[in-house]
Protein backbone atom coordinates (compact mmCIF):
# COMPACT_ATOMS: atom_id res chain seq x y z
CA UNK A 1 0.00 0.00 0.00
CA UNK A 2 1.50 3.20 -0.64
CA UNK A 3 -0.57 6.64 -0.19
CA UNK A 4 1.56 10.47 -0.80
CA UNK A 5 0.41 13.92 -0.87
CA UNK A 6 3.36 15.59 -2.66
CA UNK A 7 3.48 18.80 -4.86
CA UNK A 8 5.87 17.21 -7.43
CA UNK A 9 4.97 14.87 -10.29
CA UNK A 10 4.83 11.42 -10.56
CA UNK A 11 5.89 9.07 -12.93
CA UNK A 12 2.73 6.53 -13.85
CA UNK A 13 4.66 4.25 -15.98
CA UNK A 14 7.62 3.79 -12.69
CA UNK A 15 5.15 3.53 -10.53
CA UNK A 16 3.12 1.09 -12.36
CA UNK A 17 6.12 -1.11 -13.02
CA UNK A 18 6.85 -3.68 -10.52
CA UNK A 19 3.28 -3.14 -8.80
CA UNK A 20 1.76 -6.27 -7.64
CA UNK A 21 4.92 -7.99 -9.04
CA UNK A 22 6.66 -11.02 -7.47
CA UNK A 23 3.16 -12.35 -6.59
CA UNK A 24 1.40 -15.07 -8.38
CA UNK A 25 -1.79 -14.42 -6.76
CA UNK A 26 -2.49 -10.87 -9.31
CA UNK A 27 -4.18 -11.45 -12.48
CA UNK A 28 -5.31 -7.31 -13.32
CA UNK A 29 -4.58 -4.38 -12.39
CA UNK A 30 -6.23 -0.94 -13.01
CA UNK A 31 -4.99 2.20 -12.89
CA UNK A 32 -6.41 6.14 -13.12
CA UNK A 33 -4.76 9.24 -13.87
CA UNK A 34 -6.71 12.43 -13.50
CA UNK A 35 -5.23 15.02 -15.67
CA UNK A 36 -5.71 19.32 -15.79
CA UNK A 37 -8.20 19.41 -18.66
CA UNK A 38 -8.94 22.68 -20.12
CA UNK A 39 -13.20 23.09 -21.12
CA UNK A 40 -13.27 26.56 -21.50
CA UNK A 41 -10.34 27.28 -23.86
CA UNK A 42 -9.32 29.88 -21.53
CA UNK A 43 -7.67 28.47 -18.67
CA UNK A 44 -4.25 29.07 -17.59
CA UNK A 45 -3.88 26.32 -14.71
CA UNK A 46 -5.33 24.38 -12.04
CA UNK A 47 -4.43 25.04 -8.49
CA UNK A 48 -5.13 22.48 -5.75
CA UNK A 49 -5.35 23.73 -1.99
CA UNK A 50 -5.65 20.89 0.94
CA UNK A 51 -5.47 20.27 4.48
CA UNK A 52 -2.20 19.07 5.21
CA UNK A 53 -3.09 17.42 8.30
CA UNK A 54 -6.15 15.88 7.53
CA UNK A 55 -5.26 14.48 3.86
CA UNK A 56 -2.78 12.07 4.00
CA UNK A 57 -5.08 10.27 6.86
CA UNK A 58 -8.21 10.83 4.96
CA UNK A 59 -6.84 8.45 2.04
CA UNK A 60 -5.58 6.12 3.89
CA UNK A 61 -8.64 5.40 5.31
CA UNK A 62 -10.22 5.59 2.94
CA UNK A 63 -8.00 3.60 0.97
CA UNK A 64 -8.54 0.86 4.37
CA UNK A 65 -12.56 0.94 3.22
CA UNK A 66 -11.20 -0.29 0.06
CA UNK A 67 -9.21 -3.13 1.01
CA UNK A 68 -11.65 -4.43 3.66
CA UNK A 69 -14.30 -4.49 0.82
CA UNK A 70 -12.30 -6.70 -2.04
CA UNK A 71 -9.51 -9.07 -2.21
CA UNK A 72 -6.95 -6.29 -2.96
CA UNK A 73 -3.12 -7.29 -3.32
CA UNK A 74 -1.79 -3.78 -3.57
CA UNK A 75 -3.11 -0.41 -3.77
CA UNK A 76 -1.66 3.07 -5.00
CA UNK A 77 -2.88 6.81 -4.68
CA UNK A 78 -0.70 9.72 -5.42
CA UNK A 79 -2.51 12.78 -5.35
CA UNK A 80 -0.44 16.18 -6.11
CA UNK A 81 -1.07 19.57 -4.73
CA UNK A 82 -0.01 22.86 -5.79
CA UNK A 83 0.03 25.36 -9.24
CA UNK A 84 -0.87 22.70 -12.30
CA UNK A 85 -0.72 23.31 -16.21
CA UNK A 86 -3.27 22.17 -18.35
CA UNK A 87 -2.12 18.23 -19.70
CA UNK A 88 -0.72 17.68 -16.18
CA UNK A 89 -1.24 14.10 -13.95
CA UNK A 90 -3.21 15.50 -10.66
CA UNK A 91 -3.63 12.51 -9.09
CA UNK A 92 -3.30 8.77 -9.62
CA UNK A 93 -4.74 5.40 -8.08
CA UNK A 94 -3.69 1.49 -8.33
CA UNK A 95 -4.97 -1.74 -7.65
CA UNK A 96 -4.24 -5.27 -8.50
CA UNK A 97 -6.26 -8.17 -7.43
CA UNK A 98 -6.53 -11.09 -8.49
CA UNK A 99 -9.91 -10.99 -10.80
CA UNK A 100 -10.47 -7.58 -13.06
CA UNK A 101 -14.20 -7.16 -11.16
CA UNK A 102 -12.53 -6.23 -7.89
CA UNK A 103 -9.41 -4.53 -9.44
CA UNK A 104 -12.32 -2.02 -11.59
CA UNK A 105 -14.81 -1.64 -9.07
CA UNK A 106 -12.12 -1.13 -6.04
CA UNK A 107 -10.45 1.93 -8.27
CA UNK A 108 -13.76 3.11 -8.72
CA UNK A 109 -14.51 3.48 -5.25
CA UNK A 110 -11.41 5.22 -4.29
CA UNK A 111 -11.80 7.58 -7.22
CA UNK A 112 -15.41 8.30 -6.19
CA UNK A 113 -14.03 9.05 -2.48
CA UNK A 114 -11.66 10.58 -3.17
CA UNK A 115 -13.28 13.31 -5.08
CA UNK A 116 -15.91 14.17 -2.23
CA UNK A 117 -14.27 12.80 0.95
CA UNK A 118 -10.44 13.76 0.40
CA UNK A 119 -9.97 17.37 1.95
CA UNK A 120 -8.78 19.09 -2.03
CA UNK A 121 -10.42 21.87 -3.24
CA UNK A 122 -9.48 23.16 -6.75
CA UNK A 123 -9.35 26.58 -8.26
CA UNK A 124 -9.11 27.64 -11.85
CA UNK A 125 -6.94 29.97 -13.02
CA UNK A 126 -7.86 31.98 -16.32
CA UNK A 127 -7.34 34.59 -18.72
CA UNK A 128 -10.59 35.88 -16.98
CA UNK A 129 -9.61 35.46 -13.33
CA UNK A 130 -9.91 32.72 -11.24
CA UNK A 131 -12.96 30.71 -9.90
CA UNK A 132 -13.48 27.55 -7.54
CA UNK A 133 -14.34 24.46 -9.19
CA UNK A 134 -18.15 23.24 -7.34
CA UNK A 135 -18.82 19.77 -6.63
CA UNK A 136 -21.10 18.29 -8.87
CA UNK A 137 -24.32 16.62 -6.95
CA UNK A 138 -23.09 13.80 -9.24
CA UNK A 139 -20.43 13.27 -7.13
CA UNK A 140 -22.14 13.37 -4.05
CA UNK A 141 -24.94 10.57 -5.86
CA UNK A 142 -21.40 8.62 -7.06
CA UNK A 143 -21.37 7.60 -3.36
CA UNK A 144 -24.63 5.99 -3.09
CA UNK A 145 -23.70 2.84 -5.29
CA UNK A 146 -21.29 1.66 -2.80
CA UNK B 1 -11.75 26.55 26.21
CA UNK B 2 -9.39 27.14 23.54
CA UNK B 3 -9.72 26.18 20.21
CA UNK B 4 -8.06 26.08 16.61
CA UNK B 5 -10.52 27.02 13.63
CA UNK B 6 -8.71 26.41 9.84
CA UNK B 7 -10.56 28.13 6.97
CA UNK B 8 -9.89 26.82 3.44
CA UNK B 9 -10.52 27.47 -0.29
CA UNK B 10 -13.65 30.17 -0.80
CA UNK B 11 -14.26 30.31 3.03
CA UNK B 12 -10.40 31.31 4.00
CA UNK B 13 -10.64 34.19 1.48
CA UNK B 14 -13.89 34.97 2.18
CA UNK B 15 -12.72 35.60 6.13
CA UNK B 16 -9.37 36.85 5.15
CA UNK B 17 -6.97 34.44 6.95
CA UNK B 18 -6.36 30.51 7.12
CA UNK B 19 -6.41 30.30 10.77
CA UNK B 20 -7.09 31.89 13.94
CA UNK B 21 -6.98 30.75 18.00
CA UNK B 22 -10.33 31.46 19.67
CA UNK B 23 -11.61 30.90 23.24
CA UNK B 24 -14.91 30.19 23.05
CA UNK B 25 -18.07 28.28 25.27
CA UNK B 26 -19.73 26.66 22.56
CA UNK B 27 -21.36 23.27 23.23
CA UNK B 28 -21.77 22.68 19.28
CA UNK B 29 -20.36 23.44 16.15
CA UNK B 30 -23.89 24.81 15.24
CA UNK B 31 -23.04 27.28 18.66
CA UNK B 32 -19.34 28.24 17.54
CA UNK B 33 -21.14 29.17 14.13
CA UNK B 34 -23.35 31.24 15.91
CA UNK B 35 -20.23 33.51 17.89
CA UNK B 36 -18.47 33.45 14.48
CA UNK B 37 -21.41 34.92 12.34
CA UNK B 38 -22.05 37.97 15.09
CA UNK B 39 -18.19 39.02 15.03
CA UNK B 40 -17.88 40.92 12.11
CA UNK B 41 -19.70 41.18 8.14
CA UNK B 42 -16.89 39.00 6.12
CA UNK B 43 -17.95 36.04 8.97
CA UNK B 44 -21.95 36.26 8.33
CA UNK B 45 -21.21 36.06 5.16
CA UNK B 46 -19.28 33.40 5.46
CA UNK B 47 -21.54 31.16 7.27
CA UNK B 48 -24.35 32.23 5.88
CA UNK B 49 -25.93 29.33 3.75
CA UNK B 50 -24.53 25.86 5.65
CA UNK B 51 -25.20 23.59 3.38
CA UNK B 52 -22.70 25.11 1.09
CA UNK B 53 -20.25 24.15 4.02
CA UNK B 54 -18.50 21.46 5.91
CA UNK B 55 -16.95 20.69 8.49
CA UNK B 56 -14.16 18.45 10.24
CA UNK B 57 -13.18 18.17 13.91
CA UNK B 58 -9.83 17.18 14.99
CA UNK B 59 -9.59 16.61 10.83
CA UNK B 60 -12.23 14.17 10.81
CA UNK B 61 -15.66 14.95 9.62
CA UNK B 62 -18.40 15.90 11.46
CA UNK B 63 -21.80 17.38 11.50
CA UNK B 64 -22.76 20.95 12.09
CA UNK B 65 -24.87 19.56 15.24
CA UNK B 66 -21.89 17.66 16.47
CA UNK B 67 -20.00 18.38 20.22
CA UNK B 68 -17.10 20.62 20.77
CA UNK B 69 -16.00 18.51 24.28
CA UNK B 70 -12.61 18.22 23.90
CA UNK B 71 -12.06 19.11 20.26
CA UNK B 72 -9.12 21.29 19.62
CA UNK B 73 -8.97 21.41 15.66
CA UNK B 74 -12.30 23.05 13.58
CA UNK B 75 -12.14 23.45 10.08
CA UNK B 76 -15.13 25.22 7.82
CA UNK B 77 -14.56 24.86 3.84
CA UNK B 78 -16.87 24.20 0.84
CA UNK B 79 -17.65 20.42 -0.50
CA UNK B 80 -14.23 18.68 -1.42
CA UNK B 81 -13.57 18.37 -4.97
CA UNK B 82 -10.07 15.92 -5.48
CA UNK B 83 -9.06 13.33 -7.80
CA UNK C 1 -6.11 4.67 -31.39
CA UNK C 2 -3.75 1.54 -30.95
CA UNK C 3 -4.70 -2.16 -31.33
CA UNK C 4 -1.41 -4.54 -31.74
CA UNK C 5 -1.57 -8.34 -31.47
CA UNK C 6 1.97 -10.00 -30.44
CA UNK C 7 4.00 -12.26 -28.92
CA UNK C 8 6.33 -9.96 -27.74
CA UNK C 9 5.86 -8.27 -23.57
CA UNK C 10 5.29 -4.63 -23.81
CA UNK C 11 6.28 -1.65 -21.66
CA UNK C 12 3.10 -0.60 -20.23
CA UNK C 13 4.91 2.51 -19.04
CA UNK C 14 6.12 3.55 -22.17
CA UNK C 15 2.65 2.88 -23.45
CA UNK C 16 0.92 5.13 -21.28
CA UNK C 17 3.38 8.03 -21.17
CA UNK C 18 2.02 10.30 -23.92
CA UNK C 19 -0.96 8.42 -24.03
CA UNK C 20 -3.66 11.18 -24.48
CA UNK C 21 -0.83 13.47 -24.17
CA UNK C 22 -1.11 16.90 -26.03
CA UNK C 23 -5.00 17.32 -26.04
CA UNK C 24 -6.61 19.50 -23.73
CA UNK C 25 -10.26 17.93 -23.35
CA UNK C 26 -8.55 14.72 -21.53
CA UNK C 27 -9.32 14.61 -17.96
CA UNK C 28 -9.60 10.89 -17.19
CA UNK C 29 -7.08 8.03 -18.28
CA UNK C 30 -7.78 4.46 -17.22
CA UNK C 31 -5.18 1.11 -17.77
CA UNK C 32 -6.06 -2.91 -17.28
CA UNK C 33 -3.33 -4.90 -17.25
CA UNK C 34 -3.92 -8.60 -17.20
CA UNK C 35 -1.34 -10.72 -15.90
CA UNK C 36 -0.89 -14.84 -15.67
CA UNK C 37 -1.91 -15.65 -12.49
CA UNK C 38 -1.05 -19.48 -10.79
CA UNK C 39 -4.19 -20.50 -8.80
CA UNK C 40 -3.39 -23.99 -8.05
CA UNK C 41 0.54 -23.61 -6.77
CA UNK C 42 0.91 -25.65 -9.84
CA UNK C 43 1.74 -23.99 -13.11
CA UNK C 44 3.96 -23.31 -15.01
CA UNK C 45 3.24 -21.24 -17.92
CA UNK C 46 0.04 -19.74 -19.48
CA UNK C 47 -0.08 -20.61 -23.66
CA UNK C 48 -2.38 -18.31 -25.75
CA UNK C 49 -3.67 -19.58 -28.65
CA UNK C 50 -5.12 -17.22 -31.22
CA UNK C 51 -6.75 -17.13 -34.69
CA UNK C 52 -4.44 -14.67 -36.85
CA UNK C 53 -6.52 -13.70 -39.14
CA UNK C 54 -9.05 -12.58 -37.56
CA UNK C 55 -8.15 -11.42 -33.92
CA UNK C 56 -6.66 -8.01 -35.16
CA UNK C 57 -10.27 -7.42 -37.05
CA UNK C 58 -12.27 -8.66 -34.08
CA UNK C 59 -10.44 -6.48 -31.39
CA UNK C 60 -10.89 -3.90 -34.23
CA UNK C 61 -14.60 -4.28 -34.27
CA UNK C 62 -14.68 -4.08 -30.26
CA UNK C 63 -12.79 -0.61 -30.51
CA UNK C 64 -15.44 0.91 -32.92
CA UNK C 65 -17.83 0.20 -30.71
CA UNK C 66 -16.05 1.51 -27.29
CA UNK C 67 -15.16 4.86 -29.86
CA UNK C 68 -18.98 4.77 -30.67
CA UNK C 69 -20.59 4.85 -27.40
CA UNK C 70 -18.23 6.88 -25.49
CA UNK C 71 -16.65 9.66 -26.35
CA UNK C 72 -13.09 8.73 -26.26
CA UNK C 73 -10.18 10.69 -26.75
CA UNK C 74 -7.36 7.61 -27.45
CA UNK C 75 -7.54 3.87 -26.91
CA UNK C 76 -4.88 1.07 -26.41
CA UNK C 77 -5.42 -2.28 -26.93
CA UNK C 78 -2.35 -4.50 -26.81
CA UNK C 79 -2.65 -8.31 -26.53
CA UNK C 80 0.07 -11.14 -26.29
CA UNK C 81 -0.15 -14.47 -27.58
CA UNK C 82 2.58 -17.47 -27.07
CA UNK C 83 3.95 -19.05 -24.07
CA UNK C 84 3.92 -17.17 -21.15
CA UNK C 85 5.46 -17.33 -17.30
CA UNK C 86 3.67 -16.60 -14.16
CA UNK C 87 3.60 -12.99 -13.66
CA UNK C 88 3.68 -11.90 -17.12
CA UNK C 89 1.80 -9.58 -18.38
CA UNK C 90 -0.73 -10.71 -20.95
CA UNK C 91 -2.86 -8.48 -22.45
CA UNK C 92 -3.38 -4.40 -21.81
CA UNK C 93 -6.13 -1.91 -22.51
CA UNK C 94 -5.88 1.95 -21.83
CA UNK C 95 -8.71 4.70 -22.39
CA UNK C 96 -8.72 8.46 -22.59
CA UNK C 97 -11.32 10.21 -21.76
CA UNK C 98 -13.10 14.09 -20.64
CA UNK C 99 -14.60 12.23 -17.56
CA UNK C 100 -13.39 9.24 -15.59
CA UNK C 101 -17.23 7.56 -15.80
CA UNK C 102 -16.84 7.30 -19.49
CA UNK C 103 -12.68 6.59 -19.37
CA UNK C 104 -13.98 3.74 -16.65
CA UNK C 105 -17.12 2.20 -18.08
CA UNK C 106 -15.49 2.37 -21.88
CA UNK C 107 -11.77 0.46 -20.10
CA UNK C 108 -14.65 -2.64 -18.77
CA UNK C 109 -16.14 -2.77 -21.57
CA UNK C 110 -13.50 -3.33 -23.64
CA UNK C 111 -12.39 -6.44 -20.97
CA UNK C 112 -15.57 -7.84 -21.35
CA UNK C 113 -16.08 -8.14 -25.16
CA UNK C 114 -11.94 -9.20 -25.25
CA UNK C 115 -12.43 -11.88 -22.87
CA UNK C 116 -15.56 -13.33 -24.63
CA UNK C 117 -15.37 -12.21 -28.13
CA UNK C 118 -11.49 -12.04 -29.67
CA UNK C 119 -10.48 -15.33 -30.54
CA UNK C 120 -7.79 -16.10 -27.98
CA UNK C 121 -7.69 -19.63 -25.99
CA UNK C 122 -5.64 -20.24 -23.35
CA UNK C 123 -3.97 -23.11 -22.15
CA UNK C 124 -2.37 -23.78 -18.84
CA UNK C 125 0.98 -25.92 -18.52
CA UNK C 126 1.50 -27.49 -15.25
CA UNK C 127 3.91 -29.89 -13.35
CA UNK C 128 0.38 -32.63 -13.62
CA UNK C 129 0.03 -32.09 -17.43
CA UNK C 130 -1.71 -29.77 -19.35
CA UNK C 131 -5.52 -28.50 -19.77
CA UNK C 132 -7.31 -25.85 -21.91
CA UNK C 133 -9.10 -22.89 -19.67
CA UNK C 134 -12.96 -23.19 -19.77
CA UNK C 135 -14.88 -19.88 -20.62
CA UNK C 136 -17.10 -18.89 -17.63
CA UNK C 137 -20.68 -18.44 -17.86
CA UNK C 138 -20.10 -15.23 -15.32
CA UNK C 139 -17.86 -13.90 -18.26
CA UNK C 140 -20.42 -14.26 -21.07
CA UNK C 141 -23.22 -12.82 -18.67
CA UNK C 142 -20.91 -9.69 -17.87
CA UNK C 143 -21.57 -9.06 -21.92
CA UNK C 144 -25.71 -8.37 -21.06
CA UNK C 145 -24.60 -5.13 -19.28
CA UNK C 146 -23.53 -3.32 -21.95
CA UNK D 1 -17.35 -25.73 -53.78
CA UNK D 2 -13.86 -25.83 -51.81
CA UNK D 3 -14.09 -24.26 -47.97
CA UNK D 4 -10.85 -24.05 -46.05
CA UNK D 5 -12.23 -25.19 -42.77
CA UNK D 6 -10.10 -24.20 -39.42
CA UNK D 7 -9.85 -25.85 -36.02
CA UNK D 8 -8.43 -24.22 -32.54
CA UNK D 9 -7.87 -25.20 -29.19
CA UNK D 10 -9.26 -28.39 -28.15
CA UNK D 11 -11.06 -28.84 -31.26
CA UNK D 12 -7.95 -28.67 -33.10
CA UNK D 13 -6.06 -31.51 -31.17
CA UNK D 14 -9.14 -33.70 -30.79
CA UNK D 15 -9.18 -33.36 -34.80
CA UNK D 16 -5.26 -33.86 -35.10
CA UNK D 17 -4.90 -30.94 -37.52
CA UNK D 18 -5.16 -27.07 -37.63
CA UNK D 19 -6.59 -26.42 -41.14
CA UNK D 20 -7.76 -28.75 -44.14
CA UNK D 21 -9.13 -27.75 -47.50
CA UNK D 22 -12.82 -29.47 -47.57
CA UNK D 23 -14.53 -30.05 -51.21
CA UNK D 24 -18.49 -29.58 -50.23
CA UNK D 25 -22.13 -29.28 -51.41
CA UNK D 26 -23.30 -28.14 -47.30
CA UNK D 27 -25.91 -25.33 -47.51
CA UNK D 28 -25.50 -24.43 -43.77
CA UNK D 29 -22.62 -25.15 -40.73
CA UNK D 30 -24.61 -27.59 -39.69
CA UNK D 31 -24.63 -29.37 -42.59
CA UNK D 32 -20.87 -29.35 -43.25
CA UNK D 33 -21.10 -30.54 -39.54
CA UNK D 34 -22.79 -33.17 -40.26
CA UNK D 35 -20.76 -33.99 -43.19
CA UNK D 36 -17.83 -33.96 -40.76
CA UNK D 37 -19.25 -36.13 -37.92
CA UNK D 38 -20.03 -38.69 -40.46
CA UNK D 39 -16.29 -38.72 -41.62
CA UNK D 40 -13.98 -40.39 -38.40
CA UNK D 41 -14.88 -41.09 -35.15
CA UNK D 42 -12.39 -38.23 -33.80
CA UNK D 43 -14.79 -35.64 -35.93
CA UNK D 44 -17.43 -37.09 -33.92
CA UNK D 45 -15.89 -36.50 -30.64
CA UNK D 46 -15.06 -32.93 -31.60
CA UNK D 47 -18.66 -31.99 -32.76
CA UNK D 48 -20.35 -34.05 -29.91
CA UNK D 49 -21.66 -31.34 -28.35
CA UNK D 50 -22.26 -28.16 -30.61
CA UNK D 51 -23.40 -25.72 -27.37
CA UNK D 52 -19.27 -25.97 -26.69
CA UNK D 53 -18.20 -24.44 -29.78
CA UNK D 54 -18.38 -21.53 -31.64
CA UNK D 55 -17.97 -20.88 -35.64
CA UNK D 56 -16.80 -17.98 -37.42
CA UNK D 57 -17.45 -17.59 -41.42
CA UNK D 58 -14.77 -15.50 -43.04
CA UNK D 59 -13.46 -14.42 -39.68
CA UNK D 60 -16.69 -13.05 -38.38
CA UNK D 61 -18.82 -14.79 -35.62
CA UNK D 62 -21.98 -16.40 -36.85
CA UNK D 63 -24.31 -19.03 -35.99
CA UNK D 64 -24.66 -23.30 -36.58
CA UNK D 65 -27.89 -22.17 -38.83
CA UNK D 66 -25.91 -19.51 -41.35
CA UNK D 67 -25.48 -20.64 -45.21
CA UNK D 68 -22.48 -21.29 -46.39
CA UNK D 69 -22.55 -19.95 -50.14
CA UNK D 70 -19.80 -17.82 -50.80
CA UNK D 71 -17.97 -18.32 -47.56
CA UNK D 72 -14.51 -19.36 -48.19
CA UNK D 73 -13.10 -19.90 -44.42
CA UNK D 74 -14.96 -22.03 -41.52
CA UNK D 75 -13.55 -21.94 -38.13
CA UNK D 76 -14.71 -24.07 -35.16
CA UNK D 77 -13.44 -23.03 -32.01
CA UNK D 78 -14.44 -23.91 -28.09
CA UNK D 79 -15.74 -20.52 -26.61
CA UNK D 80 -13.28 -17.79 -26.79
CA UNK D 81 -11.20 -16.97 -23.52
CA UNK D 82 -9.46 -13.67 -23.94
CA UNK D 83 -8.49 -11.07 -21.77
Amino acid sequence: MKVSVQPEPFDLGAELAGFGAGRSDVGAVVSFTGVVRDDSGAMEALELEHYPGMTQRAIAQIVDQAVTRWDLADVIVIHRHGRLGIGEQIMMVATAARHRAAAFEAAEFLMDYLKSRAPFWKKEHGRDGTSWVVAKDEDEDALKRW
Amino acid sequence: MMVDVLYFAWVRERIGLPREQIETQAATVNDLVAELRAREPRYEAAFADLTALRVALDQELATFDSPLADVREVAFFPPMTGG
